[in-house]
């Protein structure tokens, strides 16, 4: 090879190796834009996390220089050029000089034993305070808890506002977990099919929602405003669909939304496109999705052909290892309850918004100053649900396509659907 | 009482001859069913499928292993495509899941293990001074029925449709989205039954390499005089051994589950799901160290050879690995820390593993300190080797902080842990592997892989590989899960995927190259009249070198006695008077020139290419028909009989010394010697040689 | 006579082997052998501890019905477990000839079976939500 | 001494060198036993994890153990132990005959075990614990499943050593033959001693 190769090469070595090294450093401090990163949390946990490991980071970041630049500096300090010209001839070196035959040294070798030993013995003190610090969930102020509910592909979030959990939740909801800010909020993490796992990066590390299981973990933010999050187990199909938004509002602002959360939907008055859009969606779509008020087992008669997947969600609703006995299948037949759709700001997963000026806006809130209905997703999601999302709905796993609607029946639909706010 | 003798001829053996030690006896027949006669010879493509030679399965390991990394590299090159862009399209995600997943399974069954496979059955043996493996037959199988699990994964891929019935619940396939529920085609059944079969393969072939080292080096070649490689690889067995049994365990359950509709992971019933991901990395952890040992072994071979230097601190780099090999079983549930565990299992496997890295690093600093002071030729292997220090270390690093328990929680399942696990297995493994290929080519094949082809491959390769995972630790810890088929467009994740999808494609092209160099080469010295590349062209140190290039059938003409560490590098040098180091002889004297006719090998079978058939068969059996699983069985079974009936030795073949000789399977793989061993160099004062009655006593 | 252990073991990384008396017999070089004296294991032997094994399981069954009479579940427990290593180690060291045969076949065997319970332990424990 | 059994082994074979001095075999089978610990050590641990993890009414061990019966096949299956023994110490001292006997009696105590957990197995499903019934069911099946076909297994090797006997190919000289298979077949007695003591006898 020859030499300018050769120094080329160097280069592009150096380049590559401290190159991406700082590539990420320059990432971890340009960290806009990124609804979901780690690296610039809110949460009182997600905080406590960074802490821990921004040092440590810092102390790997030490050693991949240590390592590196012995890398190189032996490299070009030892190399000896020439003889691997690479036409095969390999001679035997009978005129070389031999290095000095070092076979070890017992010294040096408990030193570069003992020293990361030590290094580690102290991460792992720290480590462990963070770890049981986090673990210990103070009493909080809040006696709300929130029960998780994982299911392909989205979530359900359950609340106690009096924090007892064997009793039926006020309010049912998905995908959009409403907060307060400043408070530990209480999660009871579950799953309804197979494994799934709450993340939330900007407020705290991920759980697990593992059918049959019940996990306890918290979240707290210590700014209002939308968070995302993403289902980080692979659950199948449309795992990566599955995402999901935890919204932090001021304490005032998040007693005016429970407030509203509990109230039914109203029926929409007879004669208008919303009735008529509701009369479409008893028969079309209550067998699965609840708006509370105006769906009740009467009006889940219908035409529907589809198997009732209403009474498989009544028997899981109550979600606890026990409920699961003696049951011959475990499926997600539950769909979102709809009765306050419009207060959220996704629909489907957290995949799509519902609003086209979505930002920062936090829907309920801002409804008043006209958010943009997202008209032609919504419509063409509940036309062909799986075509806009990946779901095996001949499974009972996702929503079916409703193609047999005529675009008058849609219109009525989201008609009907606007008034749930 | 008759008990017979087993010569010790080894001064440097274990001396405690077994009085329970029962003699094995004569053979019983030579026509096994009475029907066939066995094959012989060894010409002709035939010959490949009814081999014993360690060797020759050794190659039709790696060619196995490089197909599938084909198939596995164009498995992820979907996925890039995929992931190149926001809101991909490229396939869907019910494909993508499915391609991840298969791309996962073959890269770690399919190819860093058979890889690692085919270097410790070429190696092995040759290291150690013997002529093969105990037991030559079951090495065969090994092969055989790894290549059946292989196409019986691989065949998901295209049976009943293109991605219609392949795995698609990842490669830790967690319950219970591995159930038949949520995963009603045949994937999961061919990821059970695929893997089961590879397992067998890997579980017998452990058992023989153990027993090989144990029993079959040649004199002098005490434990403490093997080389590095044949270490780890002894290691990686001793893991393989121990490891295995808890996969099957675990796919047993699940096939239960999903073929006869067991409980195992049925939650209605009220299973647990996390007994699958315990049983699971209760295997998958050990599995890893699996992955790097074999490539640690290959850079401690490759770093001494080209800085001119024995390896620094061997005691300490064996120690290592075997510190790392047990330490690697009391980490597992590192996978699992968002799992649900409770707060002082999630303490104690985070604690455990952090001290992992210690180990690691005597390695890492080990290869540093050897090439302190060396005189460094960096040639196409020791790129490679030296490419494994440094790629490996950026692996471990990211790997230490996933074991921070409360930051895993963050990281867990994102893009961060690809890059670490892509970091350590291509960085560490796979570089390794490579690196073993430029440098054992001449002994197998009797002539270089070209050296600026190899270096322009190499560079092509590590830079594709730094743009493409570099990239992925910023996806990760800017939030990117693993596993999505695709991404919302305002999640700022665009760029990096896009940097990481071109770079993938640079890692193709240095792969191409590679192949090219492997054509090239061999075109360059078919039309130059097949020079002879002589035994040792790279002045190395292992026995291996100590014969013909390629290896001659018999592997050496004679016996060999070992009398320290290095010993083959010790006979070329020597010191003179002022204790300089001066060549005491040229390789060329001192090797054997594979002239000896006179040995006498183990002959070829036909059984166990039957009986590995006959296991796959089985598996399609029980993902498809049942009865397709009968007919394998009666193949299976007849192999068996037949197997037993034969002895390891034909008899009639050709090289024989005469009947009366028992079917020990390892039987004549020492003949008589025919010259006298060559004569040594001037005994090198060397440290090793005094310190060996020490440090083994 | 004495065992004497060659200058060059060749397992090393495992600490000296456990020599049973019995084993005295044997010396390095295995040339007592054709002496005939070592103990090789007799028949009588094998028959004693076979009686030991019966008497074991025996008490073992009888257990479980005493156990109708109330005694604590963990007592119990101990017991039968106790009972149970020692047949576990009758048969391996005697049916086995693992207390007579070379050291190496017996650290195999122990290793499997200590990790086998080390690590399935570790696991059913780490099931307990703590 | 040394010297003789040295040049003896020369003249009848070289190849007997290993560096232990142990036979390929034996070492082969003793490593494979410390693998298949894992193996058992797995499914006695899935079943102590699922057995308790039924329903309330579900059938569970309680409901369908019958330790009379199960002790009897357990102490059938120890004494085979012991004929096994006998069988190894037969063909050491070349007495075929006994030899023979012992296989034979050993494969038999072998068989009226397997034919015993035939028969448990068929009264535990008469009452309604089958296979895919609870968790309980699937655990023991698939634990003393694998157990028994370990147990087939060995019936058949012993068998074949029967038969080889009988033809004359099994002579003292081949004695660590049916060592070896004697090892297995004690490696699967012990398993049961533990699965008896646990699955069986630990109060439910
Ligand atoms: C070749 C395979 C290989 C190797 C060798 C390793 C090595 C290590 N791995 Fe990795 N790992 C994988 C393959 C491998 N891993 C795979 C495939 C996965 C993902 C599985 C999946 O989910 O699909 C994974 C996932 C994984 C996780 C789980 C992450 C998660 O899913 O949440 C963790 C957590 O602790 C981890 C840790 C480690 C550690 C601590 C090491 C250590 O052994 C590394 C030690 C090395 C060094 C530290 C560098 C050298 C040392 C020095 C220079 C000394 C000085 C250093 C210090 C003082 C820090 N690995
Ligand atoms: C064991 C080794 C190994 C190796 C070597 C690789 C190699 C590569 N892997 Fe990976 N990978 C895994 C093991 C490995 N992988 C595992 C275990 C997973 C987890 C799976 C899971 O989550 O279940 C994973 C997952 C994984 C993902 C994450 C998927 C996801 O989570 O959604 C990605 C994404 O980029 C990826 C990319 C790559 C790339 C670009 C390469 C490249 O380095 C590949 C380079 C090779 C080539 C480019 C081949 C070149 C060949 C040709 C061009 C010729 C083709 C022609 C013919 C076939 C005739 N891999
Ligand atoms: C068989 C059950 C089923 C039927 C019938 C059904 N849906 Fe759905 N629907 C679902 C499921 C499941 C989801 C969640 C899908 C996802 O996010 O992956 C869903 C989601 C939705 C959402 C988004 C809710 C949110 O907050 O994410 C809307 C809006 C919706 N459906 C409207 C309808 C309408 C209108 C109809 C009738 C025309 C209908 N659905 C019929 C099952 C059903
Ligand atoms: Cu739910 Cu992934
Ligand atoms: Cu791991």
């Amino acid at each position: 090879m020859s030499r300018n190769l050769k120094g080329l090469v160097w280069l592009s070595s150096l380049l590559v190796v401290f190159g991406s090294a700082a590539l990420i450093v320059v990432a971890i401090l340009v960290d806009d834009h990124h609804p979901l990163s780690t690296l610039s949390p809110v949460g009182r946990q997600g905080k406590d996390i960074a802490a821990l490991i921004n040092p440590i980071f810092i102390v790997a970041g030490v050693v991949f220089f240590l390592v590196q630049g012995a890398v190189l500096a032996l490299w070009w300090r030892y190399r000896v050029s020439g003889s691997d010209t690479g036409d095969g001839e390999f001679g035997y070196y009978d005129d070389e000089e031999f290095p000095t035959q070092t076979h070890g040294n017992n010294k040096v070798e408990i030193g570069w034993t003992l020293a990361p030993t030590v290094l580690l013995a102290v991460i792992s003190v720290f480590t462990l305070i963070t770890l049981f610090a986090l673990d210990d969930v103070e009493a909080s102020d809040e006696e709300m808890v929130v029960t998780v509910v994982g299911q392909q592909w989205w979530w359900e979030y359950q609340y106690h506002l009096d924090g007892n959990t064997s009793t039926p939740p006020d309010i049912v909801t998905a995908n959009e977990l409403v907060m307060p800010v400043g408070v530990d909020i209480p999660l009871d993490i579950k799953s309804r099919d197979v494994i799934h796992s709450f993340w939330i990066p900007k407020l705290n590390g991920k759980r697990d929602a593992v059918p049959g299981r019940s996990h306890d973990w918290v979240i707290q933010s210590e700014e209002t405003g939308r968070f995302r999050g993403q289902c980080t187990e692979f659950c199948g199909l449309a795992h990566g669909y599955m995402k999901m938004v935890a919204v932090v509002l001021t304490k005032e602002d998040f007693a005016v939304w429970r407030d509203n959360q509990i109230a039914p939907a109203e029926m929409p008055t007879e004669g208008t496109e919303a009735h008529a859009g509701w009369q479409v969606f008893s028969q079309q779509c209550a067998s699965c999705h609840v708006v509370n008020g105006v769906t009740s087992a009467a009006n889940r008669g219908g035409e529907s052909t589809e198997p009732d997947t209403w009474a498989i969600y009544q028997e899981h609703s109550s979600n606890d290892a026990g409920a699961y006995l003696g049951q011959d299948t475990l499926v997600a037949g539950a769909a979102p309850n709809l009765t306050h759709l419009m207060t959220r700001g996704t629909f489907a997963g957290s995949w799509y918004d519902l609003y086209l000026d979505a930002g920062n806006h936090i829907p309920y809130l801002d409804l008043a100053d006209g958010g943009t209905l997202n008209r032609g997703e919504l419509e063409a999601w509940i036309y062909n649900a799986p075509e806009r999302k990946p779901a095996a709905a001949n499974e009972l796993r996702g929503m079916p396509a409703r193609t047999s609607l005529s675009p008058q029946d849609i219109d009525n639909v989201v008609a009907f659907m606007s008034t749930l706010d | 009482m008759s008990i017979t003798q087993r010569t010790i001829t080894d001064p440097a053996t274990i001396g405690t001859e077994d009085k329970l030690a029962l003699p094995a006896g004569p053979a019983v027949a030579t026509r096994p069913l009475g029907v066939f006669s066995r094959p012989q010879g060894s010409e002709g493509w035939t010959s490949w499928l009814f081999t014993v030679d360690h060797k020759r399965i050794g190659i039709m390991y790696g060619a196995a292993a490089l197909f599938f990394f084909l198939v596995g590299g164009a498995e992820a090159l979907f996925i890039r495509l995929q992931l190149a862009t926001p809101n991909g399209s490229v396939i869907g995600a019910g494909t993508y899941n499915g391609v991840f997943t298969i791309h996962g399974v073959t890269m770690v069954f399919l190819v860093i293990m058979p890889m690692a496979a085919a270097f410790a059955n070429y190696l092995l043996p040759l290291q150690i001074g013997a002529r093969d493996v105990a037991f030559p037959r079951l090495n065969a199988f090994s092969f055989w029925c790894f290549l059946g699990g292989g196409v019986l994964l691989t065949s998901s891929i295209f049976i009943g449709g293109w991605f219609q019935n392949v795995p698609d619940a990842g490669w830790f396939n967690y319950a219970p989205n591995s159930g038949v529920l949520f995963s009603p085609h045949k994937g999961v059944d061919f990821y059970a039954v695929g893997l089961q079969i590879t397992g067998i393969a890997s579980l017998v072939s452990a058992v023989n390499l153990i027993v090989t080292v144990l029993n079959m080096r040649a004199k002098g070649m005490s434990l403490f005089r093997m080389p590095v490689l044949t270490w780890m690889l002894l290691i990686t067995q001793f893991l393989l051994l121990f490891a295995l049994p808890v996969i099957t365990v675990a796919l047993f359950l699940l096939m239960f589950d999903r073929l006869w509709d067991a409980n195992f992971f049925n939650v209605a019933a009220g299973a647990d799901p996390l007994l699958w991901q315990h049983l699971f990395w209760i295997f998958g952890h050990p599995e890893v160290y699996i992955l790097i040992l074999p490539a640690f072994g290959i850079v401690s071979e490759i770093i001494p050879t080209f800085s001119r230097k024995p390896i620094f601190g061997y005691h300490f780099m064996v120690a290592s690995g075997i510190a790392i090999g047990f330490m690697g079983w009391g980490v597992w549930a590192h996978h699992m820390f968002t799992s649900g565990m409770g707060p002082l299992s999630v303490a104690a496997f985070s604690v455990s593993t952090m001290f992992i890295a210690v180990p690691t690093g005597v390695k890492i600093l080990n290869w540093l300190a050897t090439m302190y002071r060396g005189r460094l030729r960096f040639t196409t292997p020791m790129l490679y080797a030296v490419g494994v220090v440094s790629m490996f270390t950026i692996g471990g690093l990211s790997g230490v902080t996933h074991s921070i328990a409360p930051s895993d929680t963050q990281q867990t399942d994102t893009y961060y842990i690809v890059a670490h696990f892509h970091y350590v297995i291509f960085g560490g493994a796979l570089l390794g592997l490579f690196g073993g290929f430029y440098f054992w080519w001449p002994k197998v094949f009797g002539y270089m892989l070209n050296e600026a082809w190899g270096k322009a491959s190499f560079w092509i390769m590590l830079i594709g590989f730094n743009f493409t995972f570099g990239p992925m630790h910023i996806l990760g810890l800017q939030g990117m899960s693993r596993r999505i088929a695709t991404y919302r467009a305002d999640e700022g994740f665009a760029f990096w995927n896009m940097v990481a999808t071109i770079g993938s494609f640079v890692i193709a092209v240095g792969v191409l190259m590679f192949l090219w160099n492997v054509f090239f080469s061999t075109r360059a010295w078919r039309r130059a009249g097949k020079p002879d590349v002589g035994p040792d062209p790279w002045d190395a140190r292992g026995l291996e070198w100590m014969t013909a290039s390629p290896t001659p059938e018999h592997n050496f003409d004679t016996d060999i006695e070992v009398e320290r560490f290095d010993d083959f590098w010790h006979r070329k040098y020597g010191r003179n008077e002022q204790g300089r180091i001066v060549r005491a002889a040229k390789a060329e004297d001192i090797a054997h020139d594979g002239s000896n006719t006179n040995v006498h090998l183990p002959s070829p079978s036909y059984w166990p290419l039957v009986l590995g058939g006959g296991i796959s068969l089985v598996g399609y059996g029980l993902i498809f028909n049942l009865w397709i699983a009968a007919l394998g069985l009666v193949f299976l079974v007849g192999a068996l009989y037949g197997w037993c009936l034969e002895p390891a030795d034909d008899p009639d073949a050709v090289h024989s010394h005469g009947a009366g000789h028992d079917d020990d399977d390892h039987s004549d793989l020492h003949s008589k010697p025919v010259a006298a061993e060559a004569s040594h160099a001037e005994p090198d004062p060397d440290p090793d040689s005094q310190n060996e009655a020490v440090s083994s006593g | 006579m004495s065992t004497v252990n060659p200058p060059q073991t060749d397992t090393p990384n495992m600490s000296t082997p456990v020599q049973p008396a019995a084993e005295a017999a044997t010396s390095a070089t295995g040339v007592t052998e054709a002496n005939g004296s070592h103990a090789h294991p007799t028949d009588w032997l094998y028959v004693k501890v076979a009686i030991a094994l019966a008497l074991l399981t025996a008490f073992e069954v009888f257990t479980y019905f005493e156990s109708v009479h109330g005694w604590s579940d963990t007592a119990l427990i101990v017991m039968l477990v106790a009972m149970m290593v020692l047949k576990f180690f009758l048969v391996v060291a005697f049916f086995m000839h693992l207390k007579f045969d070379a050291p190496i076949f017996w650290r195999l065997f122990v290793f499997g079976v200590v990790l086998a319970m080390v690590i399935y332990m570790l696991m059913l424990t780490a099931f307990r939500y703590w | 001494m040394a010297d003789v059994l040295m040049s003896e082994a020369q003249t009848t074979d070289e190849a007997h060198h290993s560096s232990t001095g142990l036979s390929n075999e034996k070492l082969a089978m003793w490593v494979f036993l410390g693998s298949e610990c894992l193996l058992f050590g797995g499914l006695i641990s899935t079943y102590m994890f699922n057995k308790d993890r039924i329903g309330p009414d579900d059938i569970g061990p309680s409901d369908v153990f019958d330790i009379p019966f199960t002790s009897v096949s357990s102490f059938v299956l120890l004494m085979s132990s012991l004929t096994m023994v006998f069988a190894v110490s037969a063909i050491t001292r070349g007495d075929l005959r006994s030899n023979r006997i012992w296989l034979a009696t050993t494969a038999a105590l072998g068989a009226v075990f397997v034919a015993g957990q035939v028969y448990e197995f068929t009264a535990f499903y008469s009452e309604g614990l089958g296979f895919t019934t609870n968790l309980f069911g699937s655990a023991f099946y698939a634990l003393t499943g694998f157990h028994g076909a370990h147990v087939t297994i060995g019936i058949i090797m012993l068998m074949s050593l029967y038969v080889m006997s009988l033809r004359g190919n099994l002579t003292s000289e081949r004695a660590e033959t049916v060592e070896i298979i004697g090892l297995y077949w004690h490696f699967v007695d012990v398993v049961w001693i533990v699965i008896f003591t646990i699955v069986y006898l630990f109060p439910q």
